[in-house]
């Protein structure tokens, strides 16, 4: 019995630019297939051209290309939109979005029944309840009555899986299904497309993080720049990658990997810094003097309790990480460690001195003792700025904004060449702009720098050489982090000490090692236990 | 004629939230609403006092009435103007607070009836003026979104052609055109509909100009999203997507637009009412300014500004009903 | 830079058209507008006259090129007063505190709840008809529209994430509003300086129909277009050309303002 | 985007068809009863129907159809009965007696007796009415005497040859006394008389409705027929703006139009259905005002400068189509009395300037303007948006070029009605141009007596030129005193020749007056008094 759905050397091109050719791959009910890849890859467009949806302008063309007796290739408008939702459900990629923030959830997913189904209104709506209980969203017939922004990113997601269900079909693309979610949603939302293959539904699973799709998908496929460089089960992939590529990206995953192991080829650093590339060893332990503390730091806004009595050093040299789920406090910490935010109870001390009673103009002068990057780097950016005047401005605390040898010198340091000078941040890829906003932070020569969630929206191998960068700068200038993230695999390689939040709260602290070898607190060890790992299971 | 407008929507008063927090939402909206009706009546009390002319003659029948000194300072007393301003002012305020809007000069009849007798045509014109300006733009943009290439070029074009044609020469060309030549309309306003399609079409293309490119950018918007994605995922046709999803967030921007709608259309009337020659408080508000008829100005500007508050407040409503967003996010 | 599209190209021609004909109007219509020729009134549009003449025998092509100094004046000129104002009262609400907010919005809803022609009407009737007067009636009621605008612009880049870092970066406040705010908010702002000169032509030609505006024999569009009405049944063109050049000024400044954004945006 | 055009073409040309050819117009001969008659006037809307309040010509136009005057006047200019079968002048002529008829109701049943002329008269006369046509007119009137239940005495403090001119006007026709004890806004809003029509509805700013009179039967003597008027109802509307107005009488939407435009009436020529009213206004003619009054106007040589200097016919002949004659008079060619003298107005830039040097402005500016000791010779001449149709403002603008090559600096300043008056309040006027509409030549007497420089409270002078010669004022009065018509008449001659040889006008044109009405609307005519319509014998040929 040929299979479910039969792709032979797909090709899309939208005008002259290629941006998938030759990806070839068969599925059968109830099998998950992964495919991998960064972002530019062409994942996304091999998915949806299956809809017929690659996009406006796309020429889609194949020697194969079938969906049971269909051939999605010279389907008519009509005969896909029937195919759509009925047959092939679709989890877009950017799901938080993929609900309109103006209409109830419940309508959303009673409008699949509408097109596809005989039900009338209210059959339809409550049918869509029934759906959302099926998804595991708690109290369906309230929640279907909210709108999208009423709900939690988790539950969110659930809606849509629910939408694309709806109508039962019996292939279902999930296009980046967890990104951006806390790892405690992100395993419930794999363990529910789990449940659904084992039903019986199809299910092509798309994703950049090789440790989701590696728990679902029996084979995957790797795609670099529209092609497939390499597929197979599994196992064989994540276990022995043939394809240096391949081989780059499984070494990329921070999960695991010891701290201050590089996560790239050790690439040899320009300039005066260069270390001998020796094995990862951590600095001397050098007597370390504690350069930013807080204690006793409370934040409340309107009656929500956003930060309750949270206190922390961190030591020269060194990296205090802090992981959590999303509303757990953690970025409001880091504000107020910037002093950007005032607590309500609790100080914050800088090199020593108070920091957080100061007045704003007191502050202002030791302003360049700590320096902040964030997960949106382009936002901090002026949009007006070329990169040069950006970080000329940042070296001379705003008097000049000439862009001289130093901020050559400068973009050296964070391993990107001169002509980045004349570039706006807006031209530049993700990893770039990281790197630029580093640059900026370091100009000043800080003593402190508070990371929050910088590599979280990067792919694996950018984030790989983002974080490598971070180390090769804390060893050279002694520079110590406090480094915020929800990815316990990252958040893990990075910190010498961790806290781990909760609601606000700290629920444990200490030693990284220690807090990873035998975790004290049930959520640290829920937390642990829901990181997706590159070995599976 | 109220000024030009982007694509954004205005950032309303600082308060939102629940039930209980509607409360001072409510509170400092009639707040703001009797302030500005205050400032406006005060405003306008004294700015007229600065036209030149003696208020008394504009009394007996307009200016130029060789009306006799007796009957001039009978005039003052009756209406007491022989009292000094501030004590006039203060009269005046008492009685608006009554209700009492005081005898019109001009027309001989109290004001609150003159108004009563023209509100009716004004908001007539300037509602169906609001609806087909409306269906204009949704049109345009419909057309613009599923007519293919060149279409969302030449619609952008239009409303701005649309939004940059002066009232009094659309409505002479929109006459010349369907009555004088074609004989189609009538060129003044007749009592029943056909009188009003003229007037209408002159104050809702305009309009119609304006409300397409603010509502534009946000169906654009949305057309590109993924929750538009996901639905032509789930098999809804482009005509569904359009009128399901895009539509809807075309409506934001737009009521966001309602208020300087509602002023434009109002000094719009003024121009419309007197070529057409319908009644009502544009023509009644050119014809009291340059009669002088204080008590008629104050009053009509009065029911304007009143109207104009309760737009800004149901758009304000409407808001925070239709994108909860903006409630959530305390705006 | 995107290639110029075709109707970039003819906006900028009937712009490049306005300002040579608001500089140099002798260059492009020797002749005198205001001279009368009795014998030769309401003639049809022809070679020797390209849009007719009016009722006291002088060219209407002429009369529109010498009219449009005067008209751009009104519209620049209207639109300074109109934005200036709204910044200062968009910048007050934006920057200051709270109850300076409170205030200034309460102020910009006073000027808004007056029906923009009220406004003008009372100015004008106060201190009589003319073009100064009519500019400064167009500048006034235009303002709060702007300032509306400027104030949510405000609002909007006063919270964006890259001022947040000039103060992480130890920029005081002054620093902060003239090297990073303001120049941001130009950006937005020129849109609204191209869209309000074609209003302002615009408003200022309803001023003129009123009987509010230029005085006569001033060759003012909306003065021109004004005393065309009462002759349209029979003699057209007095009205329309300068109805048009008045739409097409409008619609040229908002066209060229729009794809100058798009260019900065996209650049 | 052809799909669409298609469809609409055919339909277009479907309708210019229609439109082309108007129905066949049923031709009766004989009058028809009944049917709506609707008039649509340019003017503003009254403030007030009742005529004594105030008293402008809008007020007479729509007051015509619904009071009646004591007498009135035929095309000969002959006073005719009218209320009044007859009317004696007392030997003193200090008082005058007019014998009623006897068989006239008002519409509200008050008989028509001699009260009503006593009631009306002290109606004009009181303040609270804030009269003013009719309050001038009648300042020699004392009070009324009763001869009989159907006949009055009128006391006068001195012979007054105009008052049978002025009673003839509708500003002082007769309305009911029991009506004129209602206050004065109910009165403005439903005056009642014996008119052929009465006031039924006033829906402001819309439309005034006037219905027949069915008892009516006491027309004027030159009237077209007898008894109850054929219209049944007319619907008096305002329609200000001029081409929609042209456009509505085309469309049919309304049947009669006022305050039409010289091009329009040359469009209207050339269209059968639409037929042309020409009803010139009696009293002043049309004519700038030179303000004698102040510099630079005070010298008489300057003022004949700048008559000479201004090109009158041309501009006339152009703007006006043929439509308006040029006036050499001060008074309406309607008028027997009036005198004119062409030589006086002949267009000589050459003579202007040899009187300008003679008056010592011998300098010129870089702009060419005249110079004088310093200040440069310039006029100021508000116009009144309201009363000068465009045609009129755009004669101003002719006038200024040519004035402008003699040296004159002519400022116009177009002005709404309240500052016009507001201006010449303040004497901030060299030229003016302001229509005055009365019956008989006393208007000179009102125009140009010196009394006339005196402000009335509000502000308000009828004269202008601010002409005071106690020659011509002796004049005046001995003419408006004598009853003998030929030495009235000399007296008058020699009035005006002053005014006209002292340059103290530029006259224009008679005060145009035209009508144009749908071609199947007979029997339209206008009253030879104040040359407003009356539809009494109007009937629709429909």
């Amino acid at each position: 019995m040929s299979a479910m759905l039969e792709v032979r050397d797909l090709r899309v091109s939208f005008g002259r630019t290629t941006v998938v050719s030759g990806v070839s791959f068969e599925l059968e009910a109830g099998e998950c297939i992964g495919l991998v890849g960064e972002s530019g890859s062409g994942k996304s467009v091999t998915a949806r051209s299956l809809l017929g949806l690659a996009g406006e302008g796309a020429a889609v063309s194949a020697s194969a290309l079938r969906f049971d007796d269909h051939d999605l290739l010279s389907a008519s408008p009509r005969l896909l939109r029937r195919l759509r939702g009925r047959e092939i459900g679709y989890v877009s990629q950017a799901a938080l979005l993929a609900l309109d923030p103006l209409r109830p959830v419940g309508r959303e997913i009673a409008d699949t029944l509408r097109l596809h189904g005989p039900l009338g209104p209210r059959q339809r709506q409550e049918r869509a309840v029934e759906l959302l209980a099926e998804v595991g969203v708690p109290e369906p017939e309230l929640r279907a009555g909210q709108r999208a922004d009423e709900l939690s990113g988790g539950l969110r997601q659930r809606a849509v899986i629910a939408s694309a269900i709806a109508a039962r079909p019996r292939l279902l693309i999930a296009d980046e299904p967890t990104t951006a979610l806390d790892s405690t949603v992100q395993a419930g939302i794999l363990r529910l497309l789990e449940r659904l293959r084992a039903e019986g539904m199809g299910l092509i699973l798309i994703s950049h993080d090789l440790a989701v799709v590696s728990r679902l998908a029996s084979r995957i496929l790797v795609m670099r720049a529209g092609e497939v460089v390499e597929s197979g089960p599994t196992d064989e992939v994540l276990g022995s990658p043939r394809h240096p590529y391949t081989r780059r990206l499984v070494a990329a995953v921070a999960t695991d990997r010891p701290r201050w192991a590089p996560l790239t080829e050790a690439r040899p650093m320009a300039g005066a810094l260069a270390p001998s590339p020796s094995e990862a060893l951590p600095p001397a332990a050098v007597p370390s003097e504690v350069v930013l503390e807080a204690s006793g730091l409370v934040r409340r806004f309107g009656d929500r309790l956003a930060v309750d009595d949270v206190g922390f050093s961190v030591r020269r040299g060194s990296t205090l990480g802090v992981v959590g789920e999303s509303g757990s406090g953690k970025t409001t910490v880091a504000r107020l460690a910037l002093a950007i935010d005032r607590p309500d109870a609790g100080t914050v001390r800088l090199l020593g001195e108070p920091w957080s009673e100061a007045t704003e103009r007191e502050r202002r002068p030791r302003r360049a003792r700590i320096g902040a990057i964030y997960q949106d780097a382009l936002s901090s950016f002026d949009p007006r700025w070329t990169v040069g005047q950006t970080l000329a401005d940042a070296l001379s605390s705003g008097r000049t904004r000439r862009a001289g040898e130093e901020v050559a010198e400068l973009l050296e340091r964070v391993g990107l060449g001169p002509e980045f000078m004349a570039r706006r941040p807006r031209g530049l890829s993700g990893g770039q702009q990281q790197r630029i906003a580093i640059a900026r932070a370091i100009a000043p020569r800080p003593d402190v720098l508070i990371c929050d969630e910088p590599v979280s929206s990067l792919d694996v191998s950018v984030q790989a050489q983002v974080l490598d960068l971070l180390d090769e700068l804390q060893r050279a200038y002694g520079l110590s982090y406090l480094f915020i993230g929800h990815d316990l695999g990252v958040v893990r390689h990075m910190s010498d000490e961790l806290l781990v939040m909760r609601g606000g709260r700290v629920v444990e602290s200490g030693a990284t090692e220690r807090v990873f070898g035998d975790p004290r607190h049930p959520y640290t060890r829920e937390l642990i236990a829901a990181a997706p790992r590159l070995n599976g299971g | 004629m109220a000024g030009s407008i982007a694509a954004q929507p205005p950032v309303t008063t600082r308060t939102g939230g629940r039930a209980r927090r509607w409360l001072p939402w409510l509170l400092l909206r009639a707040g703001g609403v009797l302030f500005v009706l205050w400032a406006v009546a005060t405003i306008t009390f004294f700015a007229i006092r600065l036209i030149p002319g003696d208020p008394a003659e504009a009394v007996l029948g307009g200016p130029g009435s060789q009306a006799s000194e007796e009957a001039l300072a009978q005039a003052r007393r009756e209406y007491g103007l022989d009292r000094p301003l501030i004590l006039q002012y203060l009269g005046y305020l008492g009685r608006l607070l009554t209700g009492d809007l005081g005898h019109s000069y001009s027309l001989r009849a109290p004001v609150a009836e003159v108004i009563g007798e023209n509100l009716g045509g004004t908001l007539l014109l300037a509602l169906l003026s609001l609806l087909v300006a409306a269906a204009i733009a949704l049109g345009l943009a419909a057309w613009s979104v599923r007519g293919g290439r060149g279409a969302s070029g030449v619609s952008s074009v239009l409303e701005i052609v649309g939004a940059a044609v002066p009232h009094f020469w659309l409505a002479i060309s929109l006459i010349l055109l369907f009555s004088t030549w074609l004989g189609w309309l009538p060129p003044v306003s007749v009592p029943g509909p056909a009188g009003l399609v003229l007037p209408v079409l002159t104050l809702a293309i305009p309009l119609a100009g304006f409300l397409g490119q603010v509502m534009r950018e946000s169906i654009l918007d949305a057309m590109a999203s993924p929750f538009v994605l996901a639905a032509r995922a789930r098999g809804e046709g482009e005509g569904g997507v359009f009128w399901r999803h895009a539509a809807r967030h075309a409506a934001l921007p737009a009521i966001g637009l309602a208020g300087w709608a509602f002023g434009a259309l109002i000094s719009g009337a003024v121009v419309v009412e007197s070529i057409f020659a319908r009644p009502g408080l544009g023509r009644s508000l050119l014809a009291a300014v340059q009669l002088r008829d204080v008590p008629l100005v104050i009053g009509i500007v009065l029911v304007v500004a009143l109207g104009y508050m309760l737009v800004t407040t149901l758009t304000d409503l409407a808001d925070r009903l239709a994108d909860p967003r903006l409630r959530r996010a305390g705006r | 830079m995107r290639r110029p599209r075709p109707l970039e190209l003819i906006a900028a021609a009937v712009l490049l058209f306005l300002v040579l004909a608001a500089l140099f109007p002798s260059l492009l219509a020797p002749g005198d507008p205001l001279a009368i020729h009795p014998a030769e009134s309401f003639l049809a549009p022809s070679w020797a006259h390209p849009f007719g003449t009016d009722e006291s025998g002088r060219g209407i092509y002429t009369r529109i090129v010498h009219g449009a100094g005067p008209s751009l004046v009104i519209g620049l000129s209207a639109t300074a007063i109109g934005i200036g104002l709204a910044l200062v009262l968009g910048l007050a609400a934006g920057l200051g505190p709270r109850w300076l907010d409170f205030g200034t919005t309460r102020f910009v809803e006073v000027l808004f709840a007056f029906p923009g022609l009220l406004l003008a009407l009372l100015f004008i009737v106060i201190y009589g008809p003319g073009v100064v007067t009519s500019t400064i009636a167009v500048g006034l009621s235009t303002a709060p529209g702007y300032a509306r605008i400027i104030r949510s612009q405000v609002l909007l880049v006063r919270r964006a994430p890259y001022l947040e870092a000039a103060r992480v970066l130890g920029r005081g406040p002054a620093v902060r509003v003239f090297r990073t705010l303001l120049p941001n908010l130009a950006g937005s702002l020129f849109v609204l300086v191209t869209l309000g000169i074609g209003q302002s032509i615009v408003w200022a030609s309803s001023l003129s129909y009123l009987g509010l505006g230029a005085v006569p024999p001033a060759a003012e569009w909306g003065a021109m277009l004004s005393a065309g009405r009462t002759y349209v049944a029979s003699f057209w063109w007095m009205s329309f050309f300068p109805g048009l050049f008045i739409v097409l000024s409008a619609v040229s400044t908002t066209l060229i303002g729009r794809s100058l954004q798009n260019r900065v945006r996209s650049a | 985007m052809n799909r669409l055009a298609l469809p609409l073409l055919s339909a277009a040309a479907v309708a210019l068809l229609l439109a082309g050819c108007s129905a066949a117009a049923p031709t009766n001969s004989e009058p028809v009863s009944g049917g709506t008659l609707v008039y649509a006037s340019g003017d503003g809307e009254p403030t007030c129907l009742d005529p004594h309040v105030g008293g402008n010509y809008p007020q007479a136009l729509v007051a015509t159809q619904y009071l009646e005057s004591l007498v009135s006047k035929n095309k000969d200019g002959e006073i005719i009965p009218w209320l009044a079968t007859s009317w004696k002048e007392a030997d003193d002529g200090l008082s005058w007696e007019f014998t009623l008829r006897d068989d006239v109701t008002f519409t509200d049943g008050t008989p028509l007796t001699w009260e009503a002329v006593a009631a009306n008269i002290a109606h004009l006369q009181n303040p609270a009415t804030a009269s003013s046509t009719g309050y001038l007119a009648l300042q020699k009137v004392t009070g009324v005497e009763k001869v009989d239940e159907h006949s009055a005495k009128v006391l006068l403090s001195a012979p007054d040859s105009a008052l049978l001119d002025s009673l003839s006007q509708p500003w002082l026709a007769i309305e009911s006394p029991t009506a004129l004890k209602r206050s004065q806004e109910v009165n403005c809003e439903s005056p009642v008389g014996t008119g052929p029509f009465e006031v039924t509805a006033w829906d402001r700013q819309q439309s005034i409705t006037l219905e027949r009179n069915k008892d009516y039967d006491s027309p004027p003597a030159d009237a077209g027929h007898k008894g109850p008027a054929y219209l049944k109802k007319i619907v008096w509307r305002f329609l200000p703006d001029s081409a929609s107005r042209y456009a509505a009488l085309r469309a049919g939407t309304v049947d009669v139009i006022d305050n039409v435009q010289p091009d329009t009436i040359v469009a209207a020529k050339k269209d059968d259905t639409i037929d042309h009213l020409d009803a010139p206004r009696p009293g002043a003619s049309n004519r700038i005002e030179l303000n004698s009054g102040k510099a630079p106007f005070d010298d008489e040589r300057v003022r004949e400068a700048f008559i000479r200097s201004a090109d009158v016919d041309d501009a006339v002949k152009s703007l006006f189509f043929g439509t308006a004659k040029r006036s050499y008079s001060a008074l309406s060619s309607v008028d027997k009395l009036g005198y004119s003298d062409k030589s006086l107005f002949g267009y000589d830039q050459k003579a202007a300037a040899t009187l300008l040097d003679e008056a010592g402005w011998t300098e010129k500016d870089a702009e060419g303007y005249r110079v004088k000791d310093g200040t440069r010779l310039e006029l100021d001449f508000p116009v009144s948006t309201n009363q000068s149709i465009p045609a009129e403002q755009s004669l101003f603008e002719q006038i200024q070029a040519t004035a402008k090559q003699a040296g004159f600096k002519v400022d116009l300043h177009p002005l709404d009605l309240s500052s016009w008056y507001g201006a010449l309040a303040k004497n901030d006027y060299n030229l003016v141009s302001a229509p005055y509409t009365k019956v008989g030549p006393d208007v000179l007497r009102i125009l140009y007596h010196s009394d006339g420089t005196i402000p009335a409270p509000s502000g308000y002078f009828a004269n202008l030129a601010q002409l005071k010669d106690p020659k011509l004022d002796a004049l005046l009065v001995q003419a408006s005193e004598t009853s003998d018509q030929d030495e009235r008449a000399a007296l008058y001659k020699q009035a005006q020749q002053i005014v006209l040889e002292g340059y103290y006008i530029l006259p224009l044109y008679d005060q145009q007056n035209h009508f144009l009405y749908r071609a199947d609307v007979k029997g339209i005519r206008a009253l030879p008094t104040v040359s407003t319509p009356t539809f009494y014998d109007a009937w629709l040929d429909r």
